[in-house]
């Protein structure tokens, strides 16, 4: 599962995207919504787990905390950004 | 009376036309910041013949705007933005109607402007300002055009149009301070405002002609890196559209203002070392009353007076209201970029009332 | 030198950084017109801190301009774009270097031109000068970056860069003046060339400093109605490549120009009817030798001697080389947008070549 | 079949898509190649016959006049253009 990183996303993990295994070779648990998914990254960045609002966008629109995911989504993080 | 000449290209567009024009000409367009993201908004919509605008902003010109802030000029460091950008957009339309408020929007201004207006730019530089404005926008039932940078990407949408999503709906809670860099600390690519900005007008003339499809509930993700566009959709959140009041604190945040320390803050750390304390007001008024161990510099005479100033140690600028001080920072700092310059804010008025 | 804080939101910024901005700083971008796309990028990447800019235009400002041209005031209307943006940039960033070159580009001067430049922007309104760049480029091997408008939509791309294709290689043949509607009869709103030519600024930044990915071998088609983006991948066509030698004609139609007449047809016209012919020379040049008929009213005393000319009918200017003519059809227009006037091309000059 | 338009090719159609049939109702013979949807539009479109650089893009991608075309694919036509 492949995710694309916006704004302070992208400083914060050091890269335009992350990979997350979609099958569960090292027993962990596979996040299947994006609570899970929030979960699983507030725990692997804990810095992305400080933003107060943190959009994910699931093959390009809006996605609430219990819709499903899998792994053909495409998914994206999108925070609020300030500059102007 | 518009020459018919002068927006030819637009009124012999199909699909555009006199009708849409007359439409630009009787629309009333708010721009709050004159920075990155408000200078192409301004120009443009100046151009094409919006009938009224309303400019916002108290920040001063300094060097480092320059780099992406195309409107100013090197003439015009230590100048009011508000001033140069008005006087700039008169030379450019002289039928434009420009209102302008020598401020920054504040939860205690915000209504009063805002209502005065049909559309609302949103150019500032941080959350604070965003905030309030969609909460203002949300009261007074108007859209806004929202625009935002971070490195080599932008955002764009329109909040609150008819009864599409607001930025809430989007971004339900205001960032706090530490957990989001502000623009001071990080960078913006010069072009990257002169692309969002533009693409903020254009869906102000949308808006206001009725032209295309405005980029309600969609928020555009532009990567300038790639060149990639995205448009993620998102619905309202119905609580986010009732609002009926301000809330008492969005935090402050201004990136673009010049570092400044308070009146009260000032005042501790003095009892506790001695500080370089430059006073720039007139002679008259340091001799009628100053602070103890300030020295008077006068406003006029900053730039030839570089040599009294120490620039190994702290510079504390001093005038009576802070506007002069925020203004001799901005002189200074572009004569002496390494220095660490601050502007005590609201001055010798703010301090009476600190210090009883 | 550069001073440091100018640029700290570029220098500051990760993945730019002082590295990129000394590329900027050394680098060479020549933009070849300075209308609607030309002035954005000549903005941004003068503030942007590009080292040496070079700019080619021999367009005056007209009225009707300032719908899009946002560099241009209404105290400009009449005088020489490359005037005005010379001065101007020189004003907003006084370390670059600028190379004005006061001529339009064409088969015969593309490739002297040219040669000096490391990047060329194609900021143009014509496809004679769009493929004499395709061409020049090619033969020097020069990346250049193309953009286009058609009232709503734009197309922006970066040919001829490393191996990648070429305007031709997308779109093999000049298209006849007939088939496709030129700038002067199609509308363009005033936004648009904001939009384009921002992202050419854009492109023209990430190859100088190889940051990001550059828009080599992909199309992008903007809708601003819309704001739908789409990048078309093309490949490059091998013969295109293999230019050794401009072609001989290019044809003519540059579409921001006045309406001229050429001296030939102008001639001509006279035999048959008579014509309202208004001579703007010296009256020195004037009394020396004049064609029959005409009415001295110099380009100094034009704007207060309108009395003298009768708008009822269509008016002729005239000059010596048709380039005051040119000035002064600027002027005329912009008073008088409803009269049908026309600039003798190449003037008296021509003229004597024209009939012997 | 649904054909984006762009430029020109709008102005000449006079909207931003064209549908063509994929079945052949009317006897007519349907558009299997980019050659053969050319020559389909030049008949419906004397003008878009006039133009001498029209890029056909399918899916994305520029495409040469034998390659295949069918109903699940994104057409579009694109000409150049000229302003500034």
């Amino acid at each position: 599962m492949t995710i694309l990183l916006f704004g302070v996303t992208k400083d914060i993990v050091g890269s335009p995207s992350l990979s997350i295994p979609t099958a569960s070779v090292t027993g962990r648990s596979i996040p299947k919504t994006v609570r899970e998914l929030r979960s699983f990254l507030n725990k692997s960045y804990p810095e992305l787990g400080k933003l107060s609002s943190l959009a994910i966008a699931v093959n390009n629109s809006y996605a609430q905390d219990d819709e499903q995911i899998n792994s053909y989504d495409e998914i994206a993080l999108i925070p609020p950004v300030s500059g102007g | 009376m518009i020459k018919p000449d002068r927006f030819v290209r637009q009124t012999s567009l199909s699909g555009f036309g006199l009708e849409k024009q007359a439409k630009l000409a009787d629309s009333k367009v708010l721009i709050v910041g004159l920075g990155g993201l408000g200078l192409p908004v301004g120009q443009y919509l100046n151009a094409m013949g919006v009938g009224t605008l309303g400019l916002v902003d108290q920040d001063f010109v300094e060097l480092h705007n320059l780099q992406r802030q195309v409107l100013y000029s090197e003439d015009d460091i230590g100048k009011l933005k508000l001033e140069v950008t008005s006087q700039k957009l008169k030379a450019q339309n002289s039928q434009t109607l420009l209102k302008c408020f020598d401020t920054y929007l504040t939860k205690d201004n915000a209504l009063e402007i805002v209502k005065e207006f049909d559309v609302i730019v949103d150019a500032t530089d941080n959350f604070a300002a965003r905030y309030v404005i969609n909460d203002a926008c949300v009261i007074l039932n108007k859209p806004f055009v929202y625009g935002a940078l971070h490195a080599f990407e932008g955002q764009v949408s329109v909040f609150n149009y008819e009864d599409g999503p607001t930025y809430r709906c989007l971004f339900p809670k205001m960032p706090s301070p530490e957990e989001t860099p502000n623009c001071a600390t990080n960078g913006i690519l010069g072009i990257l405002p002169g692309i969002i900005g533009t693409l903020q007008a254009l869906e102000t003339v949308k808006i206001i002609t009725g032209v295309g499809e405005v980029l309600s509930g969609k928020l555009l993700v532009y990567d300038g890196l790639l060149q990639n566009t995205r448009k993620v959709s998102f619905t309202v959140v119905p609580e986010n559209k009732v609002i009926t009041k301000l809330q008492t604190d969005y935090g402050f945040d201004l990136c673009e203002s010049s570092p400044s320390i308070s009146a009260k803050d000032f005042l501790a750390l003095q009892q506790r070392k001695k500080l370089q304390v430059i006073d720039v007001r007139s002679i008259e008024e340091f001799n009628k009353d100053h602070l103890s161990g300030s020295v008077n510099i006068t406003f006029e005479e900053l730039k030839s007076s570089l040599q009294k100033i120490n620039f190994d140690k702290d510079v504390y600028l001093l005038c009576q209201s802070g506007k002069r001080s925020e203004r001799a920072y901005a002189i200074l700092i572009s004569l002496k970029p390494e220095a660490i310059v601050y502007s005590v804010s609201g001055g010798l008025n703010q301090m009476a009332s600190v210090c009883p």
